[in-house]
């Protein structure tokens, strides 16, 4: 969008005359600070202790801060990702068949266990990026199963991207290579760890794609035919 | 590695080459150090399982069944086997095998409280004849039955229908095959004047979608299933519509799965016929020249015993099978009720995958090939849904021409060769004629050379009816072969296993293995299996397929054949034929049944030296003469000359079977359709000819739900069904190490939601219960299929597991099959009282349902 | 009571030798004795996963699966299997190639991959449990009629 | 064997794990007249190959032995190009293993593959 003081490109013979109104991030910007809620608010405090607005800023923030990571935590269970259909009743629904929901041991890996980082600034960053996702629930980008597994490829190289990018982070925050017991994998298992894992020369999201969800159209993807 | 070895194996690959180029090597020509030791004998045969009809090559030595492998020659599957029949060679070879009969006994005499102890032949026949005799006397003949199988060979199932209704004049005969393909059959009928697909395989190569109506092809038709897929992967625009009530391995390879409700098929078929209307995708021309349109009568109750209450209620429980002159008009504005939202109402199914669905139906440029099988026929309004399928096919035209095809696939491997053509329905006799119809008695008793008026004219008990009869003491004399129906039977807790044990019935059972009927029999009677006889199979597109008999049963094992004819040597038709019939026919008077029957002049009529050199034939042997040709020349009399036309005899052991109707020598691969069948008269294009007026019929009829749906007490719709790995109640594959190790028991297939609200876990051990009666079974919540929320799926081949305790006895009124995938179940642990509540824990997501 | 087969009898018959079905299994083939009585489930059987190749009964049996394929995607998006035992992936994975009669089309044409007819590959190939059978299985292998005293050293795995 | 050397030799694709035998047999369809003299180009062709009869049908039933699957491939798509073949098919086809070791327990038998396959 132009700024409403510079020239819009010539739009066809009848425009050039028309008288020009500002544009509206203009308007708004002026709307915005002629409200009297936001003058008092950016002129300084008059009437207030200094003791009394440290104390209440610091209260605030703790309120706010406390609220916020509430909040923040609030969004990283497995319930809420599947309060939305799209996520209920396409990958949660295949995510219930496999071993990462039910196991000898009772273990389950939830949602954000794979798909939220677990460190606070990259997780902040993955929250941010999950405005996107809101977007598209509102807009309902994926609100049908056959919209979903068109979009499936798309979706599913983002997260393999990332995985790829962070050394498969999140696997790791469960199966750590350093505590494998290699006797106890099978022999083909084993192998492939100790030749391509330990060595680093691969990581975990390389061969074990598909394994919580279904996969996606795999033409062209390395290492399928 | 030593020479020896590897000249072995070039032997091997010399021979296998040579078999699939048909080209005889010459003996010594080649470099192999071991020479004829090592030759194994090769042959072909049919499979012995589903009624795909895939040919199999056999490799015998030294008496034995060594190697088996897909033959490369048959067209059905051109050198394919799935697992089963890849493991064929090993069937006949479990160590329980059956050698000699047994017979309940105490104090060294028959005793129906006894224990089974090892008799001879005559002790078993004897006993049986004296039972039968009585039986006969006191009751008539409406009081003896026989429960056969779509697996009998072609000549057994023959002589299993003269011996019941030429012999002992009873049409209490039915195989079960009324569990399998009753509905299909009986729609052929009512629809074409015809039974059996019009299509062929070939249609699998010329068809641009595929609809799967209730098929899970990939695991029931496993070779079928890869012509599919092999069109599906090679041809860019060809798309596959699933429809079902779980999703599995077929839909895992479909464009679409269309999980829908239960019963609910019904709505989703009258749907796509008001799609096509309202859209003017029908074929004017084609309606107004081939079809007729008829209304069925509804309201046609369950098939139940009568004194139910739903079968009092429903007001067209005893006429069902009626149905109504109507017009375009009148079909139009019943199907109208079935808009998109209606059905989208009914089945739960998404209304775009209900569009795309009747698109592929309307587009005149798309051939389609519906496929069905258990989803539909096992159905309580099972002949309607196959009505309902035909309709939609007739009303776009798209029928009887290469890739448009409605096609009934059949389970057994001679479903509709030894069940539909030979006549071994309640009420049926050979080449589609029915045993009501006095023409087709007395047609049937002339070719069968039998004085006038022996054959009975009442439809005799069908399957389910023969176990309610058994049960009520109206059925006493009873004999079952070549199936295993008290596990395979529904509701046998309360209506099969009272009846074999009712103290007035005598129950043989004839079985290559100890099975649970066996188990409950009286006498069970060792029997011969697949290339131990010489046989016949008729597959799902009409194809005929023989196969010699390869080596022998062990021990004193006989064939069913042999079993029945030998047993109609024991009766004189004195005995069995009314006095007045014989004082009209006095020459057949002090006659065996076996005499009458068998050595007519007609059966008896090929000599031994007709049998190709080289093959054992233990039957002809005893007799002296060619058994089965015998028997299969005077059967295929009744349909040369009607549209059902057999080949010579010794034809069938050249080529991989053929279709019929074979004219001059050539098969028919599209019936009704000219150039295809010689049937169609010259310049008509197309005739259904089935009927009188050439015309087939487009049938009304409206979704009825089925006889019972969950409720709070019982809670789940519960669905039975097959695995890959096993055949039926697995007599054969249950015995086959890499077969069991496979697939080794029964499970309760759940929803991981379902199974948490329950606060079940995979592997837990639960109890399914019915209104019926309950199994314990363990709870998979992974695998193979994935069934929805609400719906459970058990196999049914695990004898520890027997589900059929707890399946419903409701039918289709109309073909009187059983409804094996609808009823109401309720499912808890094992280690809980059935009392209990069930865990009401709340479902800690929340979230939309 | 409910008659039962009576085991003296069994014993003497020559089919039914002692040892091939244990008493516990019978059920298993023949079910509950009597009829009506309740059956404990039998315990779901863990996967083989141990990746020993299993020696064929015959040239052309399939060969079975060795290792466990739980969650293995086989449908038209993708096929696990041949990530493995396609021609270009065996030297990654060593695993054994698909026989080269998989390249034919069903008129036998020789393709340049997996013939589509054969992209169903758990059609013919199973995995196996750890069940042990529930009888004896008397099939006897072409080697040992050939060659008795070959037995069991030749093997067969391609 | 988990030091196996990351680059594969340059034949790689024909995987020739040492101490295998193929043997497998094929049906040379041919043109009726020219069957005899194909017969004796394919014995010339290769050790390996062995031509056992149907000549005389123009269906020759050949047999090749070979060390690995890939030159089965090979053959048969050399034969195919003979002059006068009209279509050589697979019929049979089985390894074994000429080495007296175990079977292939434990081996290394990486899973993963390429990722620029």
């Amino acid at each position: 969008m132009s700024g409403a003081s510079k020239t819009s490109p010539p739009m066809g013979g009848g425009g050039a005359a028309a008288p020009r109104r500002p544009g509206l991030i203009r308007r708004l910007w002026a709307w915005f600070w002629g409200l009297r809620l936001v003058r008092v608010a950016t002129s300084p405090a008059t009437g207030f202790s200094l003791a009394f607005l440290t104390l209440g800023g610091f209260i605030a923030g703790v309120v706010f801060w406390g609220g916020f990571n509430t909040a923040l935590e609030a969004t990283n269970r497995t319930e809420f990702c599947i309060g939305c259909h799209e996520m209920r009743s396409n990958v949660f629904e295949e995510l219930q068949g496999t071993i990462h929901f039910t196991n000898r041991s009772g273990v389950r890996a939830g949602c954000p266990d794979c798909h939220v980082p677990h460190e606070w600034t990259r997780k902040i960053a993955r929250k941010m990026q999950a405005s996107k996702e809101v977007w598209g629930h509102i807009f309902g980008s994926i609100d049908t199963r056959d919209k979903f597994l068109d979009l499936r490829r798309h979706l599913a190289e983002s997260e393999w991207a990332r995985m790829k990018a962070n050394d498969s982070l999140e696997c790791r925050n469960c199966h750590s290579a350093v505590s494998m017991d290699v006797s106890k994998q099978n022999p083909r298992a084993a192998a492939a760890h100790e030749k391509y894992l330990f060595t680093g020369e691969r990581t975990c999201i390389d061969c074990h794609k598909g394994i919580a969800h279904r996969l996606p159209d795999m033409t062209g993807v390395p290492g399928w035919q | 590695m030593d020479l020896s070895r590897r000249g072995m194996m070039k032997a091997q690959a010399a021979a296998a080459a040579a078999m699939a180029a048909n080209v005889t090597l010459p003996a010594g020509a080649q470099n192999i150090p071991l020479g004829e030791e090592l030759r194994l004998k090769w042959d072909k045969a049919p499979c012995r399982f589903c009624g795909t009809g895939c040919g199999v090559m056999v490799g015998v030595k030294d008496g034995r069944v060594v190697a088996t492998h897909g033959d490369m020659r048959a067209e059905v599957n051109r050198g394919l086997n799935c697992v089963k029949g890849y493991f064929l060679s090993k069937i006949m070879y479990g160590s329980d095998r059956l050698t000699q009969p047994m017979m309940r006994m105490r104090n060294g005499r028959f005793d129906k409280e006894g224990d089974l102890q090892p008799v001879s032949w005559d002790q078993a026949f004897d006993t049986m004849a004296a039972h039968w005799k009585k039986v006969l006397k006191e009751k008539g003949p409406e009081a003896v039955g026989m429960f056969g199988s779509g697996q009998w060979t072609l000549w057994e199932g023959y002589a299993a229908s003269k011996l019941m209704r030429a012999g002992f004049r009873s049409n209490n005969l039915d195989p079960n095959a009324r569990h399998c393909m009753a509905s299909a059959a009986v729609s052929f009928i009512r629809t074409f004047g015809m039974d059996e697909p019009m299509g062929c395989y070939d249609d699998f190569e010329n068809a641009d979608a595929f609809v799967l109506w209730g098929s899970n092809m990939a695991e029931m038709h496993p070779i079928l299933w890869t012509r599919v897929t092999d069109r599906r992967l090679s041809a860019e625009h060809v798309r596959i519509h699933t429809l079902s009530t779980y999703e599995h391995r077929t839909t895992d390879l479909s464009d679409a799965a269309v999980i829908f409700r239960p019963g609910s098929d019904l709505a989703i078929m009258n749907y796509i016929a008001n799609h096509i209307i309202r859209t003017g995708a029908v074929n004017r021309e084609f309606v107004e020249r081939h079809v007729n349109f008829r209304m069925a009568n509804t309201d046609i109750g369950y098939g139940l015993r009568p004194d139910n209450v739903l079968e009092q209620r429903a007001q067209h429980a005893n006429d069902a099978q009626v149905s109504q002159p109507s017009d375009f008009e009148a079909y139009a504005r019943l199907v109208s009720d079935y808009t998109l939202d209606r059905a989208h109402e009914l089945s739960g199914v998404p209304k775009p995958q209900l569009e795309a669905l009747a698109k592929l139906y309307a587009d005149p440029k798309t051939k389609v090939m519906s496929l069905w099988t258990m989803g539909f026929n096992q159905h309580v309004r099972g002949v309607w849904a196959n009505h309902m399928v035909y309709n939609l096919h007739l009303l776009t035209g798209k029928i009887a021409e290469p890739g448009n095809s409605p096609f009934s696939l059949t389970g057994q491997p001679s479903a509709c060769g030894t069940a539909r053509e030979v006549g071994t329905f309640s009420h049926r006799l050979p080449a589609d004629m029915q045993v009501a119809n006095p023409e087709h008695r007395k047609h049937a008793e002339h070719l069968w050379k039998l004085p006038e008026g022996l054959l009975p004219g009442k439809v005799g008990f069908h399957a389910v009816e023969q176990d309610r009869m058994l049960k009520d003491g109206k059925l006493n004399a009873y004999w079952i072969m070549c199936n295993n129906n008290l596990q395979t039977a529904p509701n046998t807790n309360n209506e099969t296993y009272p009846g074999y044990r009712n103290p007035q019935n005598l129950i043989v059972c004839s079985d290559p293995y100890p099975t649970v009927t066996g188990m409950a029999a009286d006498i069970v009677l060792p029997t011969a299996m697949w290339v131990e006889k010489e046989g016949a199979y008729g597959n799902a597109e009409r194809r005929t397929h023989f196969w010699h008999q390869l080596v022998n049963a062990p021990g004193e094992a006989r064939s069913d054949l042999w079993q029945l004819m030998e047993f109609s040597k024991r009766f004189t038709t004195d005995e069995v034929w009314p006095a007045e019939i014989l004082a009209k026919a006095p020459a057949y008077r002090g006659k065996t049944l076996f005499e009458v029957l068998f050595r007519n002049g007609q059966v008896d009529r090929f000599p031994l030296s007709d049998i190709a050199a080289g093959y054992e034939n233990r039957e002809s042997k005893e007799y002296g003469f060619y058994v089965q040709k015998g028997l299969f020349e005077e059967y295929a009399s009744f349909g040369r000359g009607h549209g059902h036309d057999l080949a010579p005899f010794d034809a069938y052991h050249e080529a991989r079977g053929l279709r019929w109707p074979v004219v001059n020598g050539q098969e028919t691969r599209w019936r009704y359709r000219e150039g295809y069948d010689p049937y169609v008269e010259k310049g008509s294009g197309l005739q259904f000819y089935g009927n009188p007026d050439k015309r087939a019929n487009i049938m009304g009829a409206p979704y009825e739900p089925p006889a019972e749906m969950p409720d709070q007490d019982y809670d789940l719709w519960l669905v039975t069904g097959r695995v890959l790995e096993h055949w039926h109640s697995g007599t054969m594959t249950l015995r086959v190490p890499e077969l069991y190790k496979a697939f080794p028991g029964a499970v309760l297939f759940m929803h991981p939601e379902d199974a948490q609200k329950r606060g079940l876990r995979r592997g837990q051990e639960v109890k399914i219960a019915s209104r019926r009666g309950e199994i314990r079974s363990r709870v998979e919540t992974r695998g193979r299929n994935k069934v929805p929320r609400g719906v459970v799926f058990v196999p049914f081949f695990d004898a520890s597991q027997l589900i059929n305790k707890v399946t419903l006895d409701a039918t289709d009124p109309i073909s009187k099959q059983t409804d094996f995938k609808k009823c109401a179940v309720k499912v808890v642990a094992a280690s809980v009282q059935a009392a209990a509540p069930q865990s009401a824990e709340p479902d800690p997501r929340g979230g939309p349902r | 009571m409910r008659p039962r087969l009576l085991l003296g009898a069994m014993a003497g018959m020559a089919c039914l030798a002692a040892g091939t079905l244990l008493a516990q299994d019978a059920p298993r083939l023949r079910g509950p004795e009597p009829f009506t009585v309740e059956q404990p489930a039998p315990p779901m059987q863990r996967a083989i996963t141990n990746d020993v190749r299993v020696r064929r009964n015959y040239p052309d049996q399939p060969p079975l699966i060795p290792h466990s394929i739980e969650g293995y995607a086989l449908d038209l998006h993708a096929n696990k299997c041949m990530s493995c035992h396609a021609r270009r992936f065996t030297e990654q994975s060593q695993a054994p190639m698909i026989s080269v009669t998989h390249y034919q089309d069903r008129e036998g044409n020789t393709l340049g991959g997996l013939a589509p007819r054969r992209y169903s590959c758990l059609a013919c190939h199973v995995p196996q449990t750890e069940a042990r059978p529930l009888v004896e299985n008397r099939f006897v292998d072409m080697d040992a009629l050939t060659e008795p005293e070959r037995q069991p050293g030749g093997r067969s795995n391609r | 064997m988990p030091d196996e050397p990351p680059d594969a030799p340059p034949n790689a694709h024909h995987n020739t794990p040492p101490g295998e035998l193929h043997v497998s047999s094929l049906v040379v369809h041919c043109r009726r007249e020219q069957a005899p003299a194909i017969a004796a180009a394919l014995a010339g062709l290769d050790s390996g190959i062995e031509v056992h009869g149907g000549v005389a049908e123009g269906k020759l039933v050949v047999t090749l032995e070979t060390a690995s699957q890939g030159e089965i491939v090979e053959r048969l798509n050399r034969i195919q190009l003979l002059p006068g073949v009209l279509a050589a098919t697979l019929v049979f086809h089985q390894v074994e293993t000429t080495d007296s070791s175990p079977a292939s327990t434990g081996e290394c038998k990486p899973w993963t593959f390429r990722a620029e396959a």
